[in-house]
């Protein structure tokens, strides 16, 4: 059975159709792209998934449990976790308390036991600790833990976000342009972020510009264009397809320059 | 010692209570004090809050050691010094108008205002002369409002007066119409009772022009100064209300035994202060001279001396009245203390 | 045209330029590359002024930029597209285009802003829109444009092609090239290092608030260092 | 570690601050400051949870107070409940309250939420000064004797009636301001913290953003109404003033001085809005000019708030 | 029925009050989201300055274009020495020294002025308008006149002035403002002059029906703030409507309900628009997507 099923989702905004009849599927452990023009539908479609927006049509299933439309945090615990093109950085934290807040379904307890500081409580705030530490270590920024969020770089910002997401565990993880203002090697770090977690069994959606990037891991990849489907498949495949080329990558994808050459 | 709301919403009342009290101590001091030693006022303003008005007590009475207290220009505020007075065994003259502050009778507590339910004696005697017997009633939110509501509705039976129709309004409102507009409509109304202070009586009657409405309107002594008049204009004509002998100070007959006290105070008050003089005024300025009178009786400057005088005070001529102290009866006033005005060509002058 | 020299600028109390001296003369496309947090963002801020200075001198067109506030500095031919786009995500797409002209009321805002919309076709199919509704890319090009419609004598621009598909990669370099073409200077930070480069007439190197290399772009692109440390081949 | 300490550091000092105080009083008038300041600081200390952590606004928490003080007005009148567990009711009515009405109010964003607050503040104390037959209307209640002193006087700790209430409300200060700063560094307190900043992104990681800011919400009102019940009993006489709506902006603004998101700052910014009126007698009719100069220059100055604006000062001296 | 058009005429003359002070806190709000707290106190300031210059003799037009000159004086002046100085404070703390300043201008005023009720007369006499059997009075439709006109200037600024998108663009995003040329401080200044001379123009409007009075500035920014918040805040019809809206609601209540709450089924009638349209009736949704 997929991990993630979509089947026919579609929303509009205005009298604009931003993503329609949409579908596609996510096996656990498999890394799948989805790509298009600017406006395309591929954060909208991600926030459909991830319970920000309500589909107007189609339904979303999360290991076969229709998950249409559910709250996000109700999401978060059946084990989908995403990261944001519009950074949604929690500014007046520090790094490392926003990568403890990722980890906040293993470290949640009862309020009452939070207030009177109980030992339990302190010892679930000591395990976070540490994970989010390590987890910050594999982002390349445990050197920073203690600053304050809003004084990172932006590239530090987006790997702040991967962190997060990962501190939930996730079951799924949806990376909306990880890469972005990263340069070619930071990029390739992420390449190698992502790959690693999706060897651990994790299944990955992935939107990302960075043709190099895309090529490179993806398993399988979802064209998108004006909130339509146009393309599935290989990596190989999607990228000699007529529609796509002319819809997305440009005449000369080679000579395009752009993160596809990095 | 004196905490009056000197700012907030009872300003209107605490303003010239404690312009009063500064020009007064300074005029005793110029005439050289009393029992020979000069006497020294501090005053702090609690702005009509009751939780300050203590904190002031209290900082009054421990800090400062003052050996009497006058203040609290609302209920609220007055109810909140008599416990730390009763406590600290300080004597105490409230400012404010409720019968719950001398009855019962506390042991350190006086006060120098009328109680509301004299002045609503005062229009209920005057409303059964005239033969009224259905009024409609129509009073502000605030402190003052509420509470002569409560004691004017308490004592309406006895003159077999009833309240048709009973309306109400907020300390700012803009405009009273709808209320008057119900009033008017309401069958059987002979007359409208408005018990309020500040700017509400002054737009009562205003709307109540506006409306044409002919039934007579009574105000209460909450309107209390000549101001009233010019921002109520012209349809305050023929408005009545129980006033104190300050307000027609100059209608007072010299053989009047208020008349010299008031034309005093009247005159030292406008001419320091060049604001017209208030019956609010003239509670503080009974207030102190009671307060001074009694402690040249007590021959000495101690609390319990000095509220033993001031009960023992007879026959002490105050702008507000005649007042005439007992260990029942903390206030001494009786009704003559209030005339019945009412409005003629826009001044006051005594009714009928 | 543009001369920075010992450039230093701090956030409360930490220094994140430590003296960045930087050249950019009349009509040159000028690159900017570095790792993340290397000081890119914090330079182009300061230079047009909304990021306050502690040390160091900017002259502008002969002019000493330090004393001039950020708005007049528009007024003297400076325009960013900054970095994380910025644009009046409450304004419609068309106001933010005419705010970009903010300091001109002529007819030439029109021609510009059909010039922007030429460009950048989408934006005229959302011009009546909130700009805070538009995608990612969008709102990129958004910014770009407004930049644009400032008619700058030297423009900034801060990572512009982030999050833009490939095929708006390639039209932003071209655009840029253009730029230089009508004799539009431009200061050109980009991830993209070797896109970058490769329109660009010079290149600055940063790390961590200090320029570490600097020369004409084919040499920096030739560089075996660079190649490693920014264009992982 | 570092944060534990750092918190344990902050209750010691405060702990010292209200224990070392006293020997410095000259009268009782001084532990009555002392302890207005404490009360305010308790309802303060549950806005800096609201505000501070969860950022979510209210101009109406003197309404909880005004339910708190007249819990303890009005029950052991009709219910003959003794004054504490009138206490107790008023807390629990107050956090009932605050639950069934957060529900929806919550929903609301910024200026929103701050004028639907508001506007229940106001229905409070207009239902308080309105049913005068029952709350005694705008001239107030009396509250009756809580009459612990008596019995610590009974087991031989004679204190003055200034001086037992300056222990007593300085003690639940300290708990309420301990609880805070568990909570800041917990769990929860950085699930609150992080809504704060974006409600999305939390959501998004598991927290149930309106389960969270509802226990905000109560948990302020709990605060708020303990400081209201302490007031009343404090001063055995309470008026709808206490749940109007200039106490509601003065807790707010005592927040906002002393620093939203910190917990000392909610003493601090207490005190010293307890304190200015009481110094600023001396200057008489300038007294409002100079409490609004102050407010402002504190607020140009220190944009954060006194307690985060002076430690980073202080960090920085270091 | 003339009953309910008294009720309407009197929630007409009142709703253009509030609605006059909500229309105040529109244009800082939009220059910098901040709720400035001090907009009664314009309020209060122009109904006193006109009444002392008035009294002190002058024309009661010039003392009326006094009054507005100098408030939005000392709205510049709140701006230059207290609003702007605190610059990149949150908007909490901003809204904090719009507190402070309301404090100091109350105690200002009953230091310059007094503290007595105060009123002039009005501008076309006393003498009610009788409309089929209702009364309202000349007064009150230079109020509603003044809220009309006030709006349609608000509007037409807002929608079709470049300093209107100007001031939009200040509140939406300082930093972007200032890249593309736009003087933020003179905006902020202009926003405190223009929000202050509304402000003292409702004061000079409203003196004749309402009294005015160094203290009641809170009670009418309380009024304003909710009517502001019914319409949606920052949106000029909002005002107008809001403001309209509440004194028609009080109105009524009092009329059919009872005036004891009218206050309050104003504020729950206020809830239950929010929790409808939790922006108010014309309030604009952010359009920030993530
Ligand atoms: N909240 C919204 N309101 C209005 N329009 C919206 C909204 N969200 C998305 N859209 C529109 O839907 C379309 C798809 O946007 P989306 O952000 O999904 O594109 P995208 O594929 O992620 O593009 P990009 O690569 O630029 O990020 C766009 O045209 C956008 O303007
Ligand atoms: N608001 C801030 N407060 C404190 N420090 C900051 C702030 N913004 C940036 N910094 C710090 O300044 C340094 C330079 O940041 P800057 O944003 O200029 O980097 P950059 O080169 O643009 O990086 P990127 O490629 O990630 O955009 C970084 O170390 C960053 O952490
Ligand atoms: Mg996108
Ligand atoms: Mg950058």
């Amino acid at each position: 059975m997929p991990l993630l099923r979509v089947e026919g989702l579609g929303i509009d905004f205005g009298g604009l159709r931003a993503v329609d009849n949409v579908g596609f599927q996510v096996e656990p452990g498999e890394i799948v792209s989805v790509i298009g023009p600017n406006g395309a539908g591929k954060t909208t479609l991600f926030n459909m998934i991830s319970g920000a927006y309500q589909p107007a049509r189609g339904a979303v299933s999360l290991d076969g449990e229709i998950v249409t439309g559910m709250v996000p945090h109700l999401l978060a615990r059946r084990g989908l976790s995403r990261t944001f093109q519009n950074l949604q950085i929690f500014q007046k934290m520090t790094v490392l308390e926003n990568v403890m807040v990722g980890c906040h379904l293993q470290e949640r307890a009862s309020l009452l036991a939070d207030l009177f500081s109980t030992p339990a409580s302190r010892k679930r705030s000591a395990e976070t600790r540490a994970a989010a530490l390590k987890l910050l270590e594999r982002v390349g920024l445990d050197c920073a833990a203690d600053k304050e969020a809003s004084s990172l770089s932006y590239g530090a910002l987006k790997r702040l976000e991967i962190a997060r997401a990962l501190a939930l565990e996730p079951r799924i993880l949806l990376l909306d342009e990880p890469a972005a203002g990263c340069n070619a090697v930071e990029t390739e770090e992420i390449d190698h972020l992502v790959a690693d977690v999706a060897k651990s069994g994790v299944a990955i959606l992935l939107v990302e510009h960075d043709m190099k990037l895309v090529m490179r891991i993806s398993n399988h990849i979802v064209v998108l264009d004006r909130g339509e489907k146009i393309a599935e498949g290989r990596p190989g495949e999607v990228s000699r397809d007529p529609k796509v080329i002319e819809a997305y990558l440009g005449v000369q994808p080679k000579e395009a320059g752009g993160h596809a050459l990095g | 010692g004196a905490t009056v709301s000197e700012t907030g919403p009872a300003s209107s009342l605490g303003d010239p209570e404690a312009k009063t009290l500064r020009m007064l101590v300074e005029e005793i001091n110029a005439a050289g004090g009393v029992l020979g030693e000069k006497i020294e006022l501090v005053a702090y303003d609690d702005a009509g809050d009751p939780n300050k008005a203590r904190t002031f007590a209290t900082r009054l009475i421990e800090d400062d050691e003052v050996v009497a207290i006058i203040g609290g220009s609302t209920t609220g505020t007055t109810m909140s010094i008599m416990q730390v007075v009763a406590d600290a065994e300080i004597p105490f003259i409230s400012l404010a108008g409720a019968i719950e502050i001398v009855d019962p009778v506390q042991q350190w507590t006086f006060k120098t205002p009328h109680t509301d339910r004299m002045a609503c004696a005062k229009i209920f005697e005057n409303m059964k002369a005239a033969g009224v017997t259905k009024i409609g009633m129509i009073s502000g939110s605030d402190g003052f409002g509420a509470s002569m509501h409560k004691q004017c509705l308490q004592i309406i039976g006895d003159y077999g007066i009833e309240v048709l129709i009973d309306e109400t309004y907020g300390p700012n409102d803009a405009d009273m119409t709808p209320q008057l507009t119900n009033i008017r409509g309401k069958e059987g109304v002979q007359a409208i009772l408005n018990a309020g202070f500040g700017q509400g009586p002054a737009i009562v009657t205003r709307n109540y022009g506006q409306l044409g409405i002919k039934t007579p309107l009574y105000q209460s002594h909450g309107v209390a100064s000549k101001a009233f008049i010019e921002l109520a204009g012209p349809a305050s004509n023929g408005v009545k209300l129980p006033g104190t002998a300050i307000l027609v100070a100059n209608l007072l007959k010299q053989d009047d035994p208020q008349y010299a006290v008031v034309s005093a105070y009247k005159k030292a008050y406008e001419e320091k202060t060049g604001s017209p003089a208030s019956t609010f005024g003239g509670y503080a300025h009974d207030a102190l001279r009671l307060l001074v009178d009694s402690i040249g009786r007590a021959g000495k400057a101690e609390p319990a001396a000095i509220r033993d005088a001031i009960e023992q005070t007879k026959g002490f001529v105050g702008v507000t009245g005649v007042v005439n102290m007992s260990a029942t009866d903390h206030l001494g006033l009786d009704l003559t203390a209030f005339r019945m005005l009412e409005i003629k060509d826009g001044d006051w002058a005594l009714a009928q | 045209m543009l001369s920075v020299e010992n450039l230093r600028s701090r956030y409360g109390r930490i220094e994140v330029l430590h003296g960045v001296d930087l050249d950019v003369r009349s009509g040159e496309i000028v690159a900017v590359v570095g790792a993340n947090g290397a000081g890119k963002t914090t330079l182009l801020r300061c230079i047009s002024g909304v990021q306050p200075i502690s040390g160091g001198s900017m002259v502008f067109r002969g002019e000493p930029l330090q004393t001039v506030s950020a708005h007049r500095r528009v007024a003297l031919g400076l325009s960013q597209s900054p970095e994380g786009r910025q644009i009046f995500t409450n304004l419609t797409v068309e106001e933010n285009l005419r705010l970009g002209a903010y300091l001109f009321s002529d007819a030439r805002v029109e021609t510009d802003m059909a010039e922007a919309f030429a460009l950048f076709p989408i934006l005229k199919e959302k011009r009546n829109l909130a700009a805070g509704g538009l995608s990612g890319g969008q709102q990129q090009m958004l910014a770009i444009a407004r930049a644009l419609m400032a008619r700058p004598a030297c423009l900034l621009l801060d990572e512009p092609s982030m999050g833009l598909a490939p095929i708006l990669v390639a039209q932003i370099l071209d655009v840029v090239k253009n730029l230089k073409a009508l004799g539009i200077t431009v200061l050109l930070v980009e991830q993209n290092a070797y896109a970058a480069l490769q329109v660009a007439d010079r290149g600055y190197v940063m790390e961590t608030g200090r320029i570490t290399m600097s020369g004409p772009a084919e040499q920096l692109i030739a560089d075996e260092r660079i190649r490693a440390a920014y264009l992982g081949v | 570690m570092r944060l534990s300490s750092s918190k344990h550091l902050t209750l010691l000092v405060l702990a010292a601050i209200i224990l070392i105080a006293p020997f410095g009083f000259p009268s009782n008038f001084y532990y009555r400051i002392g302890s207005l300041i404490f009360v305010n600081g308790l309802a303060v200390t549950g806005l800096v949870i609201l505000i501070g952590f969860a950022g979510q606004i209210s101009l109406g928490h003197a309404g909880f107070a005004g339910i708190g003080a007249y819990a303890c007005a009005l029950a052991p009148q009709y219910l003959g409940l003794h004054p504490a567990l009138a206490m107790l009711l008023g807390t629990a009515l107050s956090a009932a309250i605050a639950w069934l009405i957060g529900r929806p109010i919550l929903r609301l964003q910024g200026y929103y939420l701050a004028v639907a607050t508001l506007g229940f503040g106001i229905l409070v104390s207009m239902v308080l000064a309105n049913e005068a037959p029952i709350t005694g209307g705008p001239d107030g209640h009396e509250v009756p004797e809580l009459g612990l002193r008596k019995l610590l006087e009974t087991i031989g700790l004679d204190l003055s009636n200034a001086q037992f209430w300056y222990a007593f409300t300085g003690l639940f200060l300290l708990a309420g301001t301990w609880l805070a700063l568990n909570l800041h560094d917990s769990p929860s307190g950085r699930a609150l913290r992080a809504l704060h900043d974006s409600e999305i992104a939390a959501r998004t990681v598991g927290v149930d953003v309106t389960r969270y800011k509802l226990s905000a919400f109560v948990l302020s009102a709990v605060y708020a109404s303990l400081s209201g019940s302490l007031l009343a009993l404090m001063n055995k006489f309470i008026t709808p003033d206490a749940a109007g709506f200039l106490h509601s902006i003065e807790l707010v603004t005592m927040t906002v001085l002393g620093g939203a998101g910190s917990v000392p700052g909610a003493v601090a910014g207490a005190a010293l809005l307890t304190m200015l009126p009481q110094v600023l007698t001396v200057l008489q009719d300038y007294e409002h000019m100079i409490l609004g100069l102050i407010m402002m220059l504190v607020m140009i100055f220190m944009p954060s708030g006194l307690v985060p604006s002076l430690s980073r000062l202080l960090r920085g001296r270091t | 029925m003339t009953e309910l058009l008294q009720y309407v005429l009197s929630g007409l003359t009142v709703g253009a009050v509030y609605a006059l002070v909500a229309l105040g806190f529109t244009i800082i709000y939009n220059a910098s989201n901040v709720v400035n707290f001090a907009q009664g106190e314009f309020v209060m300031l122009g109904g006193m300055i006109t009444f002392f210059a008035w009294q002190a003799g002058l024309p009661l037009p010039l003392a009326a274009a006094l009054a507005i000159l100098a408030a939005a004086a000392v709205g510049v002046a709140l701006n230059k020495l207290a609003v702007e100085r605190a610059r990149g404070a949150p908007v909490v703390s901003l809204i904090i020294i719009t507190i402070g300043a309301s404090i100091f201008l109350r105690g200002g005023a009953q230091l310059v002025f007094d503290k007595q009720l105060h009123r002039f007369p009005a501008f076309s006499g006393d003498e009610p308008l009788v409309i089929g059997g209702a009364t309202i009075l000349p007064q009150g439709l230079w109020v509603v006149a003044g809220a009309a006109t006030v709006f349609a200037l608000l509007y037409l600024f807002f929608t079709r002035t470049l300093t209107g998108k100007a001031i939009l663009a200040t509140a939406n995003n300082r930093v972007a403002a200032r890249l593309v040329g736009i003087n933020t401080d003179y905006m902020m200044t202009l926003s405190f002059a223009l929000s202050a001379a509304i402000g003292a123009l409702a004061g000079v409007l409203m003196t004749p029906i309402t009294l005015t009075s160094y203290d009641l500035g809170v009670a009418y920014a309380l009024k304003g703030f909710a009517a502001a918040m019914l319409g949606g805040m920052g949106v000029p019809a909002g005002a107008l409507v809001g403001g309209l809206m509440l004194g028609l609601i009080e109105a009524i209540t009092a009329g059919y309900v009872s005036s004891v709450y009218k206050d309050a089924v104003a504020f729950i009638v206020i809830l239950a628009v929010l929790f409808a349209m939790p922006q108010g009736l014309f309030g604009r949704k952010s359009t920030d997507r993530v």
